[in-house]
């Protein structure tokens, strides 16, 4: 790395997008006047002008290497004039201006294996994060989640199967939530389920009072001034992990009581009903790697539920809503503990206030 | 150049199937870097202990950036001594997730050059994420990306890379200009994004519409979503087409509408638009016979966030509608009223929308010098219990 | 007082209600097949053995002297075998088993001008409270607003009148709400706007200060050792008055910000919607004694608003769901404030998380 | 006898109108009994001053009890004597209100001797209220009243006079007999009424069903609200009848239905039972031709009051479907459990709504030894965020 660097910049920015948009985006640019989907991968908006832009998606595991990149840039050049994007959800779409060539690009990703499809009413990519790849919070792996769930429920995102609605799945590896967890049709999270173990040396020698204390949100932790160590208080703790972030003498990692909790209903568009939170629906399995076949019978079994009984175009939270938590858990099979109930910030607005509900 | 150091028995459970597989991506790029090989190396044990082997090291960066670099040390570094170090560098994307061939390929280079050849296209935020560095590579590694027009994004207590939906770019409902405003604010506060002086993080996204594609009202400190003040525009032909096609209207748009607006006789559809509450949910169904009809503008709401520490918030409505043009002052001198209200406020770790929760709204409309109204809530309060000032008594 | 007295009893409690039955409900006793509305003010109800029970009803203002109570148990002597009873309103009920009396009966009551109604879909009696004729919390009177209101809705109760429902309205003279306020259709309730004064030299004398410290709910009230007495931090009070009654020098009461706020849209009943709480429709209104016009009007506003925009069998409260809260304003032109948006406890689940709403 | 002896310009406004007058009432009482007069003067001043004149004073009551009188003071007394002290007595109400014209003439004849002459029929939680009297009259007057059958209610830190709507004494929807468990839990808790030990007031309210004409749901600690487990028997001759005699049952009734389990085709009328609800929105609406099915018993719920301290709460379902016949022990017992967890953590003036809020439902069911259902809430928790039992983990 001792070679001559270039001039570095600050506080740029990005280029500039319009940079980036192919021309017919440029020409038909706020003019689009509708969209129509042409198969489970593939879709053409058409402009006011009649200029047609063809899309066509396909699914990326996200976690890439730079020669995925390289190979996906190589189909652009070919068949988009280099012209590519990627969606909020890290689809990979290719804007293709000439109609002629959509057919030969499907025909090649088809042969190259890629896994074409998201558009429409399924089951697109899985919102996630990086779990056991990068991060020193992770109760569960995210990458490894995301792909056996994505294998599992293939037929959804390549349109061989349709659903209702779109069902949004998401998966976090740790309460913190950096995957939309909190506001999908079904998602993962992982959880910790024992607070913290001390390692009265390490504290001593490699974290810093004042600030590990700070770092709990409910106040678990007080300083230990004799072992010049800190105390937790158990039954105050949430497992949150914040305090080992700060202070790594702090693990609160645990094999056996690791694992996830799986929450379904929520919903992120005003169309129809409001946005809505995710429920909690199952509040722990284990960490069973590689495949988590809990959770992905979880998934499944749930989908299934949805499928049978929900209306066209209504979500998964909107079907529940209709039917009843009473009767998603007996559709489900899916048993209800003392975990479901809330005794959090807003657990009173949870409480049945009604003398209405069903068997 | 390294081949494939580890046996990885669980891993390779993960590289059949029709999804496209991480653990191949990971060997792809182990088969040219020893730490995308220790990578897989210690990923497989965190599978088969089942428990992460990362921490939490000293913060890391660029030179004048207080942001950008997330550090990470692995807790086995003697085991993997190539992901000892293993920060990941979070680069700006561009508005819309558009790219060129060129653009990428060019970015893939320096990437292989300086890091593991393992990336997130995109991180969740939205940034292009660089996974995997060693803290002095991150001095060159930023000199040749900024050099060649790329610039980092956020991390810590300072405002996160703005992402957008598509947008006009490709949408035929986008009422704002999603894709220009994301730029223009993103331009706008580099300096927020690079130093920390926040309590804590802020992140913008902005959504043409109410479908929000790009999770604005669940993910965002701000969310923008574009909406319209006018009528809805009905074509009566292409609604006779949708019925002729098969779609049961009835069903599946008048009956599902939310505020029951809308009627259908078979013949012609109609929408009550003053009790319209611009769902979009018919607009979306039949987007060839509706459209929305101007002015154009957004929504402007505010709040949203993860569960910690009072349990997640979505965000809610501050400005109904504001009308958005270049260069958008008018939203930036709300930004900058709330970010002063927020610094002056604010507790370490504290993000707006608890802020919000804790002191009232009625102090931070203020604040922003906001007039309340009915669209700001749901319903109104339940009980009395509000404080009144000096000189609005008696 | 000094005659004799009979032998007290202890912990007897109230007479057995079966000694109250009229013949006619025993007989039927959980046996009603049905009931149909006569009139305003009288229904029957017809067992399945076919028996019929008549019951007319009429208003009462509650406070009565026992005069008023001798009135209504001559009447019933007369049509009734002596049997009578009150409604969970307030309102008085005649048990008539006998047919051919109902008639009389009605032609006596409409000629003593009772005011015969309260059945069905309409306003029947309010709810409410003490006020200035017993209360030391009062912000307001609460038989005087139930008189003004009564008499403004006379129609609503007589049946000469309907309502697309039943619309409940409620009183209470203080925060504390021993009227049904919180869950009532329309209500009002009295409130101080200003912190207690501190008469420095009584709480001296007459209070203890620590149970006058204690008595606060938002511990706005701390010792002040040097004079003996108490401070108060004004931005924490939220002029609930608790201290007053526990410390009769920290009086509340203060005339010209007295008053009260009006509130909305409650129900009780688990019927098509669930169980609502009012929500606060006037932040304020000042204590016009002795006929609150301001009050009256409001009132007379929303039922007409209502009146005009709800369908058949939809309460208030459910009718202003359906158009929303913003519309209600609008419809109403009543001005929204910053009193309207919660700052309490569940402050954050009232905030509009939803890009629809109408204009 | 007096003769009134105030000027009450104010208050005379108040004596025109349809609606029987509380003025005329006080006036009534004022031509026998001074204090009824003075009352009448001190209320004008109120009404004048707009604001009330009445103080806290020292608890008084009957001996042995503690609860039952509300003691009050005038701030005026030597512009108003006979209004110096002026007491409220609470008595017990019969079950659903029923009285016969002897015993109310008696309760007159004795409160025109001891009190003001000035009564509440009743008081909102459901007693009645004898309205004024001296501390030296509480003895005689309870020695009178419960010699003749009546007793005291509650007040301060004790049960309340339990009360119920009017149920199968004249209502064809009653699914328990709220009359008679309203006595016997009356009965049952005498010492709960009448001496207090509890941490606050507890009241219970019984509905025949959830119309809840008791406001039980909105009112009671302890909410018991009945209800059927079997099907709705519909009889469609009679929904005949009610299409002919005009009633739109699709707009009524069926397009009413929260479940949307009901069909019409304007023949017969059809209930999905399993979806049902059980909102009794269809049968009030067509009494003659809907009828619910046993199975018959109660939902018990727990926790609703006013506003103080946390905003104001409403009952909560804790057993969906408890049968109720005498002695009522399985009811009982429950009782008496929440009470004994109610006792022992429940703060100085907690309700045990308020208590459950702060502890939690975890604790309170498994104190009650209730296991946790879906009926009990509208939707699970939205976080992760719970505690785990050691004997729960691995
Ligand atoms: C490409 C993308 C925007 C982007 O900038 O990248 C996008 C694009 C479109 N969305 Fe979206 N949505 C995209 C993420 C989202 C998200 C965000 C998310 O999933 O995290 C949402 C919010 C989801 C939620 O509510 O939880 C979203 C909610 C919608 C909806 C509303 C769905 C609903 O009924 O609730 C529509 C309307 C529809 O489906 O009819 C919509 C419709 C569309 C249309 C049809 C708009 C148009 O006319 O072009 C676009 C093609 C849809 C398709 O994929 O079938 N899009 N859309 C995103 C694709 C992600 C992916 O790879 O799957
Ligand atoms: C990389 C990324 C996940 C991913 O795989 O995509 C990520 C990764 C981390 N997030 Fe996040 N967050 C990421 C998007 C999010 C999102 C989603 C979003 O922005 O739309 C959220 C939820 C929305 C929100 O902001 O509330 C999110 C909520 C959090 C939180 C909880 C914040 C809170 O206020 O509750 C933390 C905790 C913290 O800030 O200390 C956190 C903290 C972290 C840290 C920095 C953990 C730490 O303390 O070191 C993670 C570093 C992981 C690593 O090893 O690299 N991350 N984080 C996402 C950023 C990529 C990017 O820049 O594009
Ligand atoms: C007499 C009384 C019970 C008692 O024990 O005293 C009573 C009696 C009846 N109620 Fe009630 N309700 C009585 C207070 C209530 C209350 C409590 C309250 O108002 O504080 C409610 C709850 C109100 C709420 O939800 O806010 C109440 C909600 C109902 C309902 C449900 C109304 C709705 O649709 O929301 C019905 C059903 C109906 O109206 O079809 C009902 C129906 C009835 C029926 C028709 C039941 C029957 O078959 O006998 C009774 C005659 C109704 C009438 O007055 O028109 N009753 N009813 C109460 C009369 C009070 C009064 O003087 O007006
Ligand atoms: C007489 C009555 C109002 C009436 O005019 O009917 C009444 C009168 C008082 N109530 Fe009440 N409450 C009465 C029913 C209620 C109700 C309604 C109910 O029971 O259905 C409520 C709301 C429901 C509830 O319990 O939450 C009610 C909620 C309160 C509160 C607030 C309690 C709370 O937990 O938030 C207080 C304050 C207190 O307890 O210190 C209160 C306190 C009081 C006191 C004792 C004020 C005091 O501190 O001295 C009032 C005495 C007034 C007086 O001068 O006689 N009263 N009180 C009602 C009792 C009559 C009866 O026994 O039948
Ligand atoms: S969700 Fe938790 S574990 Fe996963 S990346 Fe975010 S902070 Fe790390
Ligand atoms: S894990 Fe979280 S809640 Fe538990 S002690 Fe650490 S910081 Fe506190
Ligand atoms: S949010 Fe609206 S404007 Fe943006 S891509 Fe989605 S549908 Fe189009
Ligand atoms: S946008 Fe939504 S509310 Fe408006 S007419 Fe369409 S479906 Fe109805
Ligand atoms: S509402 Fe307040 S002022 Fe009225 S009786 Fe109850 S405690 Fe007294
Ligand atoms: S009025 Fe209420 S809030 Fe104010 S000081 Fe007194 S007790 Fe506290
Ligand atoms: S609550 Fe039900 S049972 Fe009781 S009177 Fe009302 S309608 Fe009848
Ligand atoms: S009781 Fe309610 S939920 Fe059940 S069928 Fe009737 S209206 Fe529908």
């Amino acid at each position: 790395m001792a070679e001559e660097l270039p001039q570095r910049q600050t506080d740029i920015g990005p280029p500039n997008y319009k940079d980036f948009l192919p021309p017919v985006i440029k020409n038909n640019y706020g003019k689009w006047k509708y969209h129509e989907k042409l198969s489970g991968g593939s879709m053409v908006h058409v402009g006011e002008s009649g200029d047609e832009l063809y899309t066509v998606r396909v699914a990326s595991p996200r976690l890439v290497s730079t020669d995925f990149i390289r190979d996906l840039t190589a189909i652009a050049d070919k068949y988009c004039d280099g012209y590519l994007r990627f969606t909020t959800r890290h689809n990979v779409e290719f804007l293709v201006s000439d109609k002629s060539k959509v057919d030969p690009l499907l025909a090649e990703l088809k042969e190259k294996k890629y896994m074409i499809g998201g558009i429409g009413d399924g089951i697109s990519n899985i919102v996630h994060t990086q779990g056991w790849v990068h991060c020193h919070s992770a109760a569960t792996d995210a990458s490894g989640l995301v792909k056996v769930l994505m294998d599992e429920f293939a037929d959804y995102f390549t349109g061989a199967k349709e659903l209702p609605a779109r069902v949004r799945l998401a998966v976090a590896c740790c309460t913190n939530m950096c995957g939309a967890v909190h506001c999908s049709d079904i998602a993962v999270v992982g959880i910790h389920r024992k607070p913290p173990r001390i390692d009265q040396d390490g504290v001593k020698k490699a974290c810093e009072v004042p600030s590990t204390i700070a770092s709990c949100p409910t106040g678990a932790i007080s300083p230990d001034p004799k072992n010049k160590s800190v105390k937790i208080k158990d039954e105050k703790c949430m497992y949150c992990g914040n305090c080992y972030s700060v202070c790594p003498a702090l693990p609160i990692s645990d094999p056996d009581n690791d694992g996830v909790a799986i929450v379904a209903g929520g919903k992120i568009g005003s169309l129809r009903s409001d946005p809505k939170f995710s429920k909690l629906v199952v509040p722990f399995l284990p960490n069973n790697t590689p495949k988590w076949p809990e959770v992905v019978s979880t998934f499944r079994n749930i989908l299934t539920a949805y499928e049978a009984g929900a209306v066209k175009h209504e979500r998964l939270g909107e079907w529940i809503e209709r039917i009843g938590w009473e009767k998603f858990f007996e559709l489900t099979n899916i048993p209800f503990t003392h975990q479901h109930i809330d005794d959090f910030t807003i657990a009173r607005e949870t409480y049945r206030t009604s003398a209405a509900f069903k068997w | 150049m390294s081949q494939n150091k580890y046996e990885t028995p669980l891993l390779d459970q993960l590289e059949s199937g029709p999804f496209p597989s991480f653990v191949t991506e990971i060997k792809r790029a182990a088969a040219k870097n020893d730490s995308a090989n220790d990578l897989l190396g210690v990923l497989e044990r965190c599978f088969k202990e089942r428990k992460t082997h990362w921490k939490h090291g000293g913060i890391v960066g660029v030179r004048g950036y207080g942001g950008g670099v997330i550090g990470r040390y692995s807790d086995v570094p003697d085991d993997f001594p190539g992901v000892a170090h293993f920060h990941t560098v979070r680069v700006n994307q561009t508005s819309g997730f558009f790219y060129t061939s060129k653009a990428l390929n060019e970015i893939c280079d320096i990437w292989d050059k300086y890091g593991s050849g393992l990336t997130n296209f995109h991180g969740s935020t939205g940034d292009m994420i660089l996974l995997g560095t060693k803290s002095d590579a991150l001095e060159p590694l930023f000199a040749e990306l900024s050099s060649r027009g790329w610039d980092l994004g956020g991390s810590g207590s300072c405002a996160r890379t703005p992402s957008c939906c598509v947008g006009p770019g490709r949408c035929e409902w986008a009422m704002c200009d999603t894709l220009d405003i994301n730029y223009d604010l993103t331009q706008a506060f580099q300096d927020e994004l690079h130093r920390p002086m926040f309590p804590y993080k802020f992140k913008i996204k902005t959504a043409g519409c109410a479908a929000d594609c790009i999770a604005s009202v669940a993910r965002a400190d701000l969310s923008i979503v574009g909406t319209w003040k006018g009528n809805i525009q009905i074509d009566q032909a292409e609604v006779k087409k949708y019925a002729d096609g098969g779609m049961d209207i009835n069903a599946e748009v008048v009956g599902m509408c939310p505020t029951k607006c809308m009627s259908y006789d078979g013949n012609e559809l109609k929408v009550d638009d003053p009790n319209c509450s611009r769902c979009m949910h018919c607009i979306t169904k039949m987007t060839k016979a509706l459209r929305p009809t101007g002015p154009f503008g957004a929504t402007i709401m505010v709040g949203s966030k993860a569960p910690f520490v009072i349990g997640a918030l979505l965000s809610h409505v501050i400005v109904p509608f504001m009308p958005l043009e270049p260069p958008y002052d008018n939203l930036k001198d709300l930004i900058q009223k709330m970010w002063d209200w927020w610094d002056e406020h604010g507790k370490n770790r504290e993000r707006i929308g608890e802020l919000i929760v804790r002191r009232g709204m009625r102090e931070f409309l203020e604040a922003c010098e906001l007039d309340p109204i009915p669209q700001m809530v749901f319903e109104p309060r339940r009980d009395p219990f509000y404080f009144w000032k000096e000189d609005e008594l008696n």
